[in-house]
């Protein structure tokens, strides 16, 4: 992999780009491609999943494998892909909706597994390919655009539910701060587990509340509403860490990702480097899994005849 | 029956959890150790611990695939058992019962439902026998069966005390035991029961110890009752060619290691789990040049993801199936339309049990055929095939992979819990016949060799286009499931979705073009026949005893097994179609499946349609009556086999 | 034409986001608000903002409920709707473009298909014309369409600076102008078109401003055109009866209201958000007898909850639904299952889409039906409803709640995504014509009135038994997805299967011999001709006209529209299917899929098979081809209809 | 609703139970009745809605309206009951499986709502009714019986899952004390929005790790695992609760919820009175909410027509 020839225009296309004028979409695409190119990654070498909605369309502007799962899915459909070519560095991308409220239950169950892969999440509380309704993400109360009425069900913190179901690389990142957002990417595409990044990102079709200029503070004098965690927070957890400490980072972890008070935190928020990667457990089961992971696996012969010896299984169920 | 012919049907039962299949295994083994052709029935509760199970093992000079009633030979450790089967045993059969058992009135037993109570009550009402444990047992022995009360209790005491088993672990070996007498009662080789309890327990320290109960029950035997006088033989046949003795789920599951699965995706369902826990198991065999091969095995959250995880899997190259019953599929249904649409080679095995929702879930039924045929919305290509028998469920495991692989989309594999759980003698597999299609697969290429994306959906002539693995350089692309270009760019202009819709289901015109007939359609019994019987999967069975039977009485019947149903071979079978007289479709579910597919593909109606949708198989004999009574023109065009006992 | 006949066609088009539908939706009111009949397609991508729509609005004198090509009118606004649409301008009609829009090279247009590219630019260069906009516009007048340029930019300037609007809201008032200007080129009544703008922007203060700009629209086009050389005319009619103006969604919506709907779940989805939407922003309505009636909308988190919350509040007694299209319907498979098996009265609206997968997510395809039909694994009984055209949408959506009560099961009402978004005049709902029955529900009683549990699956002659609702004293009883008995209990005892298996399925037969004909099957056109062609759904439009046409060239046509697809109506089809000479089916999908359950039902097979399954709606004029060519024996088996241009 | 005259028998029915000996389901099951029975309702007033497994079975032996529905879905068949007559006292039962693995979705998205029935997951870490595989709740490297491998996904804290998710109460009990058992449902039931209360489970057949021994400290001198939550602790959030004493009161429900050390808590984590029930909110939309449920709808007058009046609705698309 040489490093130095890779520039973001091998990942970029040229595509006719249909979302809105001024969508936070723009943004972490453009972070995205950069943060693949600063990794010094070749396009085939990256598979991108996307799910269904506005942000299920990144992939078709990325230059690598880009696949276009279903509605909430995009993070099975991405391990698959994972678990069978681990070679591969795999993203996931997709809307509040279809992670938090279709795809939950397999957000949820991803997070036992700590895979290498990265997953991102589009937040812009609203769903913007079915124009406007209210996504898991949006608080209680509020009215977008789009709404009858205000919502009647509370929004759902992404961060949270990260760390409930066991991530064990969690961020988050604002559309527009794109530097910021190529580090996060490229710090979560680095973790060798299971990375999620959750970005706050505009929808000014019919996020009327937290718009751009809501986010750069705008109507407080230009001071943003996001800023950095603080330097003296620590995300991380390494083997061994005694239980007082661990106790200690994760009030520290709900404490600035459940705070009311502005500036919304960015940044890498948990990074749990004591639990082993799904890839190393893995080996432990089937020793051959890195060497000839299920995508290279030898079938057949030149004559086109099994390779299997089924001997010893028939051995087990022969009558002699 | 002539002296060289064997057919002997033994049944087995008791509470699940209890050594029933167990029991039934080491019967099997010893059965097929000495060189007979044996076929075993499960039938088992949605309960782990404590309901009735039953299991049927049939031994016979023939090759047998189905099972029969009456039963020959009853064990019964328990009184539930024996209200549920005593009327069962045939004349001239034997049936075994603990002789420390009370007697107990049927209509106490809160255990039975109210339509098998009734129906017991009644019976023995009619009889003038009292509606009891005991009326049933009279009843049996007026019908001419050998009713043998086994002192359990005490056999399990006399085994504590010579081998030294705990009284535990003497109880657990009761059912050797009853397998014991029931080789002792039959005069058959003792030492072929104790293979069958090697072959059953393996290298375990429970082998030794079983054997020992063997010899203990066959000294009992010997003691109590005068065995010559007993009506039922069993020799151990001269011929012993070496045989499989294994279950449906396990012959697919060897079947997909056969064709180099690399990656299996499940969601725990009865009866499916067993062919994943199989693979789980056997995750990792040696290939014939001495290397080891692996299948990923992957328990996801739910069905969604086991076919997206699944498809993941394969768009990287690795064969991926993923098996469930009904409950699943209708999760899968979403999954299955984005492979559709996105050809990927993808392999659904799908244990049918009974529906809908939850339905029977540890019973057999044929009843998710129409909607595996069209299970998704929209339109797309797939393949759905049935297997027969044991043997089938290997061949077409392995063969599922080729058609998935070559043309690219959803296979379908159909099997039933009937099938899953059956379990038969077979000859052994020989992989060297089978052989494997991966399809067209990209080369390799510089990045940048195809600017604008490579072309995986360029239409072509069969419809098939090479597709490039994920990873691999130069073949990159765009996957969606929203129509799209040749690229895979999304797309929503008429032409390309025109093109793109005939390329694909152009791929299901060329397969039912390539495929040869044998593939889709198997022809038994007499070719030249006009009584025709049309079947798909786990009926196989029955219909070819029962052709065989009624060809013994001069009666010729030709029976056309369908193992593609999608696409439906309606060319291969029109010439049949032409000349039955009469037509008949057997299926074991309620409203005739097949023979709905059947009008729809070829306009032709069956005269008849057999069914039955108690969640349970269809006997021989059950069969035999149904053709016998259209033989007779006495059955109308749906007859229905009912069976309250089972 | 004759004078009398009014039959105008107009396009309007232009990015998504920009007005285009509110530009129609003002012509369509204006026409309507001078006495005509009016039908608007709308064609969109999938796509918030910028992607081409484009909306038809046909005018005239009789009923109306199809598109057809050529347009007479094109209002174009900017390039791609030029390019994509200049060529369907009829001889005889009216171009509208942009006056300061430079001239492009069609291969250029990066937004174009490659398809469509290439069949333009060959097009053009067939008749020697460059491949640019100037040449398509030059195509235009050479084909005798009169080109007219719209200096839009300086119309937006003037309406800043003689209204004073803002630039911004100028620009987003040139649809109206647009409206305008076509309204004079018609000759038509400006306070009509006036009243359009009314009827469309209601009482907010943008009314009184468009209405401002119709009148400068209005004075340009006189100062700047000889109206009177123009070619077409639309004059008010005298006669001018309220009629509605209204979309499927909005029909099946106030259907919904109208019955009752006390619970509607969904989850949102293209295009059957638009209905669930409508009901909440209508969630309270009066009741005729002066108090309120309310509907709880609730937003689930999937498909999956969508349709398992609305079976819990069925159970309750609530009037429940849940609507969606193809991709959550494949979702919705496990929870049909599981009302089917309880016997919960469930109205299941699809709006179905272009598939499979995410397919064409805005575009219309009739491929669920054969899915929705056999969707979910086992067999339970549903309904399957398909509503042809807005008025039948309202009636069939009420309809549906009392096949759902009255049979207890799931009733899947179809439509397509052209039918939602059809804007169509009708005549006024009338709900005093709609007749509601809930049912059997279960009297309450006394708690331990009914110790074993109340029977409410009890087997009855016609299926259906009493069902009491949850919280109802005295009702308690068992619900599960598993096979159970009359009270609810789980069983796996095989009579009681049959018998509930049997209850369920015979309320299908109770129901298909209860149900009126005409509820199943409506004749149109001359039934007693040979020439048969038969429909289901939103192809209606176009061959009731095409009959009509047809029949005024004195070529006799029948047309059976099958509305109750599921149960079929075998036996009502029957004599006709008996003289149909030939038989026609019309769909829009790839593969007959109601052909092909017209012969699964009855055997037959149709003569020709036409379809369209490019995802838009069969226009008037290709039905018309396609029966002519049948008519002049010039049509095989399958007949395609394509069109590149839409 | 006459208290005095219900007791434990009027939820109990003569139906064969088929759990297996010794199955801490029958825990569950007893503590249930006794706890209906306590708090005075009616069996036609209750409706217990079951998933699919074991555990879902909990409500054939429950005199009451009994709903057995899909694997995964307890929860929106239970909340569509509910949302159409709110009088209903709704009990949702379920296995780790069915809440945690195929309905996770459900239950994040049920945590948005708040509306007032109670779910009871049944811990066992285990499939009990396909056989002993891996639950999710299932610790990273544990091997119960019938696993051919230890586990390699790591298990979900189902407490820490209700928080991230906004459930308004939680609350852990354990199967075998009934008495402590009956209490936490009787909690459950009456908090006035969405409670969600684990029980631990010990599943004799499969699970034989966690088994009742165990719980029971049988190898530690019959010192149980288990043990309430410190009198000291407080779980009560009420309205106007400072965000200082709310971040306090997570810390401290996280460290209880997750700690590693013995013995495990019992008792309410989590009571949350701060958030208006979603009954409370959708009065504010539909007004007569309460005094005409769905259920209640008047549909038909006594001629069989429609009620309801759609001039209005005309009106809106007429053109005259
Ligand atoms: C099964 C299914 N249900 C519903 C839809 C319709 N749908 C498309 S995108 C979307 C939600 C988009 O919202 P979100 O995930 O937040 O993405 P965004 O557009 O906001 O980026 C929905 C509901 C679908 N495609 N599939
Ligand atoms: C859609 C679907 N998939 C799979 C199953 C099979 N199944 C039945 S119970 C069960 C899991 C039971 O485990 P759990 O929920 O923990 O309950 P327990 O038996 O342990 O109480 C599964 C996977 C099913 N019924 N439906
Ligand atoms: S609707 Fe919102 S999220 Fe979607 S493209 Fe437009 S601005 Fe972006
Ligand atoms: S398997 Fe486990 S959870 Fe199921 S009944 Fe038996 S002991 Fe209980
Ligand atoms: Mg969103
Ligand atoms: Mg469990």
């Amino acid at each position: 992999m040489s490093v130095a020839t890779v520039t973001v225009k091998d990942f970029q296309v040229d595509y006719p780009n249909d979302w809105c004028p001024g969508c936070g979409d723009f943004g972490i695409l453009n972070a995205l491609q950069q943060a693949l190119a600063g990794l010094g990654l070749r396009p085939h070498e990256v598979a991108v999943f996307g799910g269904i909605g506005c942000s299920g369309k990144t992939q078709y502007y990325v230059n690598a494998y880009d696949i276009h799962t279903l509605h909430g899915r995009v993070l099975p459909y991405a391990i698959g892909a994972k678990l069978a070519n681990p070679a591969l560095t795999v993203i996931a991308v997709g809307g509040d909706g279809d992670g938090m409220a279709i795809g939950a239950g397999h957000f949820v169950n991803a997070g036992r597994g700590n895979l290498d892969l990265t997953y991102i999440l589009f937040n812009n509380e609203v769903y913007g390919l079915t124009k406007g309704q209210a996504s898991p993400t949006l608080p209680l109360g509020a009215q977008t655009k789009s709404l009858p009425e205000p919502t009647i069900q509370s929004g759902i913190n992404p961060l949270m539910l990260a760390m409930a179901s066991g991530y064990t690389w969690i961020g988050r990142g604002y559309a527009f701060d794109i530097r910021g957002l190529v580090r996060l990417i490229q710090q979560a595409i680095r973790h060798p587990g299971l990375a999620f990044l959750e970005v706050l990102q505009p929808c000014p079709t019919y996020n009327n509340l937290h718009t751009k200029a809501w986010f750069a503070g705008k109507d407080r004098g230009g001071l943003p509403r996001y800023a950095p965690l603080e330097p003296s927070y620590d995300p991380v957890i390494l083997p061994g860490t005694d239980e007082a400490t661990l106790q200690a980072r994760m009030a520290a972890f709900i404490a600035e990702a459940t705070r009311s008070e502005e500036p919304i935190r960015t940044g890498v928020f948990w990074e749990n480097r004591a639990v082993p990667s799904l890839g190393e457990r893995l080996v432990q089961r089937l020793p051959n899994y890195l060497s000839e992971p299920p995508a290279k696996k030898a079938v057949a012969d030149g004559h086109g005849r099994p390779v299997v010896d089924l001997e010893p299984l028939l051995a087990e169920v022969a009558i002699r | 029956m002539s002296a060289n012919v064997v057919d002997i049907a033994w049944r087995v039962g008791g509470p699940q959890g209890k050594g029933v299949d167990t029991a039934a295994g080491v019967f099997g083994r010893a059965a097929a150790a000495g060189g007979f052709f044996v076929f075993g029935r499960r039938e088992y509760y949605s309960n782990i611990m404590g309901r009735h199970s039953y299991f049927d093992i049939r031994v016979a000079t023939h090759p047998v695939a189905v099972h029969r009633n009456p039963v020959d030979i009853l064990v019964t450790f328990e009184t539930e058992t024996l209200v549920r089967h005593a009327l069962a045993v045939a004349a001239g059969g034997l049936l075994l019962h603990d002789a420390g058992a009370a007697d107990v009135p049927i209509d106490r037993m809160v255990f039975l439902d109210p339509p098998l109570q009734e129906a017991l009550v009644s019976h023995l009402e009619e009889a003038g026998l009292p509606p009891t444990t005991a009326g049933l047992l009279e009843a049996a022995r007026r019908r001419g069966v050998t009713v043998l009360s086994v002192p359990y209790g005490e056999l399990a005491e006399h085994l504590t005390s010579t081998l030294g088993a705990s009284r535990a672990r003497a109880e657990r070996m009761i059912n050797t035991v009853a397998v014991a007498l029931s080789g002792a009662l039959l005069q058959y080789d003792p030492e072929l029961i104790k293979k069958g309890v090697a072959l059953t327990f393996g290298s375990s320290p429970m082998t030794e110890l079983n054997q020992q109960a063997v010899d203990l029950a066959y000294a009992y035997a010997r003691e109590t009752w005068d065995l010559e006088a007993l009506p039922l033989r069993l020799a151990p046949r001269a011929e012993r060619p070496v045989r499989l003795f294994l279950s449906g789920t396990q012959a697919v599951a060897m079947g997909k290691l056969a064709a180099g699965i690399a990656f299996q995706s499940y969601y725990p369902i009865s009866p499916a789990t067993d062919e994943s826990v199989y693979l789980e198991r056997h995750a990792t065999v040696p290939t014939v040049d001495g290397g080891t091969s692996s299948v990923l095995v992957w328990q996801t959250e739910d069905e969604l993801a086991a076919v997206a995880t699944a498809s993941g899997a394969a768009l990287t190259g690795a064969r991926s199936a993923t098996a469930t019953s009904g409950p699943g599929l209708s999760l899968m249904t979403e999954g299955l339309g984005w492979a559709g649409i996105n050809e990927v080679p993808l392999v659904v095995t799908i244990y049918q049990r009974g529906g809908p929702a939850t339905g029977l879930p540890t019973r057999s039924e044929q009843g998710d055929l129409l909607f595996a045929a069209h299970a998704g919305h929209g339109e797309f290509p797939r393949f759905v095939l049935a297997s027969g028998d044991v043997a089938e469920a290997f061949v077409d495991a392995a063969q599922a992979f080729n058609y998935a692989e070559r043309y690219q989309t959803v296979v379908i594999h159909l099997l039933d819990k009937t099938l899953a759980s059956t379990l038969q003698t077979v000859d052994p597999f020989d992989t060297s016949q089978l052989s494997i299609d991966r399809g067209l697969v990209a080369e390799p290429a510089e990045n940048g060799a195809w600017p604008g994306g490579f072309p995986r959906f360029r239409p072509t002539e069969s419809g098939i286009s090479p597709r490039p693995l994920l990873g691999q350089p130069g073949g990159m692309h765009w996957l969606t499931g929203a129509e799209h270009s040749e690229v895979g760019r999304v797309t929503e202009d008429p032409t390309t979705r025109e093109q793109q819709m005939e390329k694909r289901m152009r791929k299901l015109e060329v397969a039912a073009r390539e495929i040869p007939a044998e593939e889709k359609l198997q022809v038994y019994g007499d070719p030249d026949a006009a009584f025709t019987v049309l079947s798909w999967g786990s009926t196989k069975g029955a219909i070819l005893e029962a052709t065989q039977r009624l060809a013994a009485e001069g009666v010729q019947v030709r029976h056309l097994q369908i193992r593609m149903l999608w696409p439906f071979p309606a060319q291969e079978l029109a010439p049949f179609l032409a000349t039955a007289q009469p037509l008949v479709v057997v299926e074991t579910n309620y409203s005739g499946q097949m023979a709905r597919l059947l009008t729809q593909e070829t306009g032709t109606k069956p005269d008849h349609l057999v069914v039955k949708y108690n969640g349970r198989p269809i006997a021989v004999n059950e069969l035999l009556e149904a053709m016998r009574a259209i033989l007779a023109g006495k059955a109308g065009p749906r007859y229905v086999i009912r069976n309250p006992f089972e």
